[in-house]
């Protein structure tokens, strides 16, 4: 992972997103963003902000409200040799392009036996904790996270997010770049500058230990590692893997953790049947089985449609520290 | 201001209204504009995280509202319609309980505020997705024509932006192919979000795409409450006659920021607002029926303080309801009970 | 499962499917089925054929192509009264209307606070080893079973299929109902006369053994019966599960199964990561974990967008009842 | 027949294309006839599981592609545009590894018949998800604009059913904001698959939609390929010059039924097929040419006797290709070398 050097600077991942995108833009005329108020108004977090005035309207443009041209014009711009990062506004309001996005970004390489290619970053703001109930705090991973073709990034922090979205405007096939909505002012930290890239398919071992492997990636990386501290003053051991993509998935990071501690704990916002936590799970029976002195847990959301809008059904639905703690605790008393 | 003698009152084109119709207009379009208000200062004291205003859509609602038959049409609304709901005979204190995210909500309190469903008063539930209600309105006309339940119709709302979503297209088109009972109506508030209606289409006129379908489009003044609701009456008796499909366009503007998280002088000026706050409909809609002498100034008066009176009653019993239980997140799943894996 | 009676027929699946809907039409008025090509010429597989004919143009409605709007129109139809049953010519045309189904079907109930109801059935064929290419033969389940909201049920044998349907049919939710196209003609099995439901959510022990639990669904259950043939004769005793539905999923069965016989293979044709054996094996490994004698094994299709066109590449692509028995002795003898 | 002599011949409006030009179009519509038949016959043959034809279409297509400019513009079509693929510069050997599903396929024998793509003709991939390519087809345009490459414009093609898909919307929307160098061409064939246009459409005129996006639209008659030329060459001279996009509806008729998979017999008459035959685009044109004097009976019948060569020459020559190796399913899921999890 990239660590503080004299040459970086503090900034929370609203700032790493722009600065990126910044970068991106000056190094690279093929670059082009396009968005639901992305230009005038900035982007609704104001990560683009008056990027339009250096770069022009023909490079940050302003779109309809039409979700699957928006990706679909961004496809075709990448088969003609730009590399368009397209914006959706919430990842809430990612389903109107699904079949922009597996149908067709995911499968143009393949489809075409290489002769076409689709180098294309789809950004959206996704994740709850934020009030934003039904629309403004879904979880969209586990939706597209089995489609081959695709790579999806989901970092949580500031130098992570600079280095990946990096490499994800670098691919020459298409990401789907997922960034936490909570995370965006609440996570600062020490971000290198200059250009540089953090390979896709990585995880990172944000926390070392030794009696329990923690899986998580987004928000809930930080409320893990929060956890463990209240674990250690218990006494208790614990490893954080920030998974910081979820396809390609590091399973060699995942399997040799859990066979250094023999326990696994999956921890994640999004609901569990049929989420991410599910092909961890799965992998892990797969080889390496009779390495585990515990079940495999799953720490989830529970089967419900969404978080309501109101406090107390926001709050039930979210995890948080103190909960992952007992989960944690669970799994290395077991 | 003291009453005008009738030789001096400049007429009024009423389109049939009675007195009473009038000022059924005129109460909810002060009504709405009251609870708009009333969500901001709570989002203001910090007893809301969020609100999203209507002003300058009132003329436009309340009129289209006088053209809906409670008890038989249907509404498809969209979140911002808090005067068209008023109009149909949502309640302010089911307003504030939405605001305020109560058990007691239509919702229970799961959805954004403005996003309003009630069977009682015939008003579909909606997401926030623009544009996905838009089928599902079809589908209600669908449903009506399909049972020959004439002398019924599906009045759906969207804004300028949302004309340019793919399923806006698809719902127009089958509607148009089975002649059904509904009306297409757009508040053009000329804004979406951010974005002016030159970036949204290459023309400006929106009705214009109703020929392309095969069904009739108008647009109107949406800053005049009885041109709206000549237009909506008009388009709502064909359809509920087996006229089929109309797309209306009703051209108003958004005086507020999209919601409390928009900063709209980040995007357009001052001035541009001001320039059409000399429109206001609400003050505009007043003097009319002053000068037609349909209402005096103190009726005027004591309709704003009736208002404001309804609104505190209303926002005060409504906070004062509890929030839904943590177990309620896992109600309503499916039908019967749901055990979640957890 | 229902059971061959004096009053039973053979059908094949497509005839169950008519059949069926056929019923549902007669018995009941707020039954109507939209979908492309479902009036005069009576779906591509000539499912509804000549009903336009009996049940007039109003009830069986030939759409646009328009697919976000034939499950739109159908949840409006549903949330006024109707029981509307929508038809996606081929799942791999179902994206468009994935905004209708996950964002809006799916969360009707939920959203409205039960308010207003979703009860809509979406019917469509999937699945390979047809010679359709990369989009005519795609498997959809696993992008849709993290839902919650949905039920999705996926019938390999006619009776299934019609007495799922008929419970489909009957459910006050949205259920999506998958037919895969290979069993269509080539299936065929005693079906019950009269009105019968089968519950959704319930699987099927298709075969009875002892040393090892195949789960699986759709045609490769049927493929899996035909490999366990083989390995009796090896004298290898086999358990083959039908899921016979994803969403909701039976845990129960698939839990007992596996404390008997301690093995458990997930075989599916769709590809492998993220994919439904993923929950199936994590479920697993949470709540069994100590009751397994050999690691978990997935034997799915590899990681890759599509089966080509080309003979090879769909036969390189699909599994067979000679690779699954090849699986299954592995696993019986680890 | 004999030769015309000058003084009886019938003119011709050559729309200002040369004797070799006019002959080039009438070679391909004889060529994609041919290559077209040659497809069912080898699935009747059992030799390919499935085959699509295009007849009808071959006056529409032929008459497109000559206002294609090669090495410049660019073609998004669909899976009917056989002719068009060839007058763009594919040959007819390509389309026969194409039916074969060879592994020397542009697309290696992974999509079906009838889905090129070719860098070398700037034939872009499409899949056979309907409208899909649209979208693409608009970022293709553009490109294009944002490296101010004037001179360059994108052609794309979709049948009458696919203009009901939302996709299809969003794509004439957004190019016409930004004044995109693109022409969609519409091949109305009056049928999608068994359902007619009268069950697609509130009314029948697919270019009147353009003027609800703000571009020009036109119709005209897709059984004669040099109106078809005329109508797309002054489109996209239009798109190449700054002006615009436009909508055009070519008005044909799809003479087979949908495919190998469909009977038409169930959804449509012999009679109405018949009708339609007595208008045939393909001895349409040839009788126009030999009135015109622009060719002899001599010069058809050779031209003829050449086409059928060639596709027996493609038909051999491709059957003989080799398969795709069943490795090939792993390659292509990413640039670079990819170990799918199995
Ligand atoms: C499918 C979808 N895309 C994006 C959004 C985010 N969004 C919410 S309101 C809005 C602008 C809508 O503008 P318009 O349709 O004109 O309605 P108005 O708010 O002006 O009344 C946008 C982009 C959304 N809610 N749904
Ligand atoms: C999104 C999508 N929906 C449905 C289909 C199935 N389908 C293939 S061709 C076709 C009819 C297309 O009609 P039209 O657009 O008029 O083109 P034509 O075949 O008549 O040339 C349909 C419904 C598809 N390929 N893609
Ligand atoms: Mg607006
Ligand atoms: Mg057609």
């Amino acid at each position: 992972m990239a660590v503080a050097t004299s040459s970086s600077q503090t900034l929370n991942n609203v700032e790493a997103v722009r600065a990126t995108l910044y970068e991106a833009l000056k190094d690279d005329e093929r670059v082009v963003i396009l968005g639901e108020d992305v230009g005038n108004r900035g982007n609704v977090f104001l990560i683009t902000k008056d990027f339009i005035k250096e770069f022009g309207a023909d490079r940050i443009i302003d779109t309809p409200i039409a979700e699957a041209s928006i990706v679909g014009i961004a496809v075709g711009m990448a088969m003609e040799g730009l590399r368009p990062i397209a914006e959706i506004q919430f990842a809430d309001f990612i389903y109107p392009a699904f079949n922009q996005i597996v149908g067709e970004a995911a499968k143009t390489r393949y489809r075409s036996n290489g002769e076409y290619t689709c180098p294309l970053v789809i950004r959206t703001p996704y994740g709850g904790g934020v009030r934003g109930a039904l629309s403004h705090s879904v979880s969209v991973e586990a939706l597209f996270y089995h489609v081959p073709g695709l790579k999806i990034v989901v970092p949580s922090f500031p130098a992570d997010v600079k280095g990946l979205l990096n490499a994800a405007i670098d691919d020459p096939d298409p990401v789907l770049f997922l960034e936490h909505k909570k995370t965006y002012r609440l996570i600062k930290g020490e971000v290198p500058s200059g250009h540089y890239v953090i390979p896709i398919g990585k995880a990172d071992i944000k926390k070392e230990g030794s009696q329990l492997t923690v899986v998580s990636y987004g928000l809930y990386v930080h409320w893990a590692l929060e956890a463990t501290k209240q674990l250690e003053t218990e006494g208790m051991s614990v490893e954080v893997i920030d998974l910081r993509s979820v396809r390609p998935m590091d399973k060699t990071a995942i399997l040799e953790s859990v066979r250094k501690t023999r326990k696994l704990l999956i921890v994640h916002e999004d609901n569990k049947f049929g989420g991410i936590g599910a092909e961890i799970s799965a992998m892990v029976a797969e080889e390496a089985l009779f390495d585990l002195d515990a079940p495999i847990r799953r720490h989830c959301a529970p089967d419900v449609p969404a978080m309501g809008y109101a406090m107390p059904l926001e709050e039930a639905y979210m995890s948080s520290p103190a909960k992952m703690a007992d989960a944690m605790r669970e799994m290395v008393k077991f | 201001m003291a009453n005008i003698p009738a030789q001096m009152r400049k007429p009024l084109d009423r389109h049939g209204l009675s007195g009473d119709q009038l000022k059924t207009i005129f109460r909810t379009m002060l009504l709405q504009r009251q609870l708009d208000n009333r969500g901001f200062q709570l989002n203001r004291q910090g007893k809301v995280p969020f609100a999203l205003g209507s002003e300058g859509h009132e003329a436009l609602q309340a009129g289209a509202a006088m053209a809906f038959v409670r008890g038989k049409d249907i509404l498809a609304p969209y979140y911002r319609d808090l005067g068209l709901s008023l109009g149909i005979g949502l309640t302010p204190y089911e307003i504030m309980l939405s605001i305020f995210a109560r058990a007691a909500d239509h919702n229970g309190g799961r959805q954004f505020p403005n996003h309003y469903s009630s069977k009682r008063a015939g008003l579909m539930s909606f997401s926030s997705v623009l544009a996905a209600s838009i089928p599902h309105a079809v589908g209600a006309a669908y449903a009506i024509k399909y049972r020959k339940e004439s002398g019924r119709a599906v009045l759906v709302t969207f804004g300028d932006g949302t004309t340019s979503e793919g399923e806006w297209h698809e719902s127009m088109n089958f509607a148009a192919i089975h002649k059904l009972p509904i009306v297409f109506l757009c508040e053009n508030n000329q804004w979406a979000i951010s974005t002016p209606l030159s970036l949204q289409m290459g023309q400006p006129d929106i009705y214009k795409r109703a020929d392309g379908y095969g069904m009739p489009g108008e647009q109107f003044d949406g800053f005049d409450p009885l041109a709206t609701y000549a237009a909506v009456a008009r388009a709502m008796e064909r359809a509920r006659s087996g006229g089929g499909p109309t797309l209306l366009e009703g051209v108003c503007y958004r005086f507020l920021a999209h919601s409390t998280d928009d900063n709209d002088l980040t995007y357009r000026t001052r001035e541009d607002i001001a320039e059409h706050r000399k429109d206001d409909p609400v003050p505009r809609f007043e003097n009319a029926l002053i000068e037609a002498g349909v209402v005096t100034p103190d009726e005027v008066a004591s309709l704003k303080a009736d208002v404001l009176r309804e609104t505190n009653d209303a926002t005060d019993r409504a906070e004062a309801m509890p929030f839904p239980a943590p177990e309620e997140l896992f109600t309503h799943v499916y039908e019967g009970p749901w055990e979640p894996w957890q």
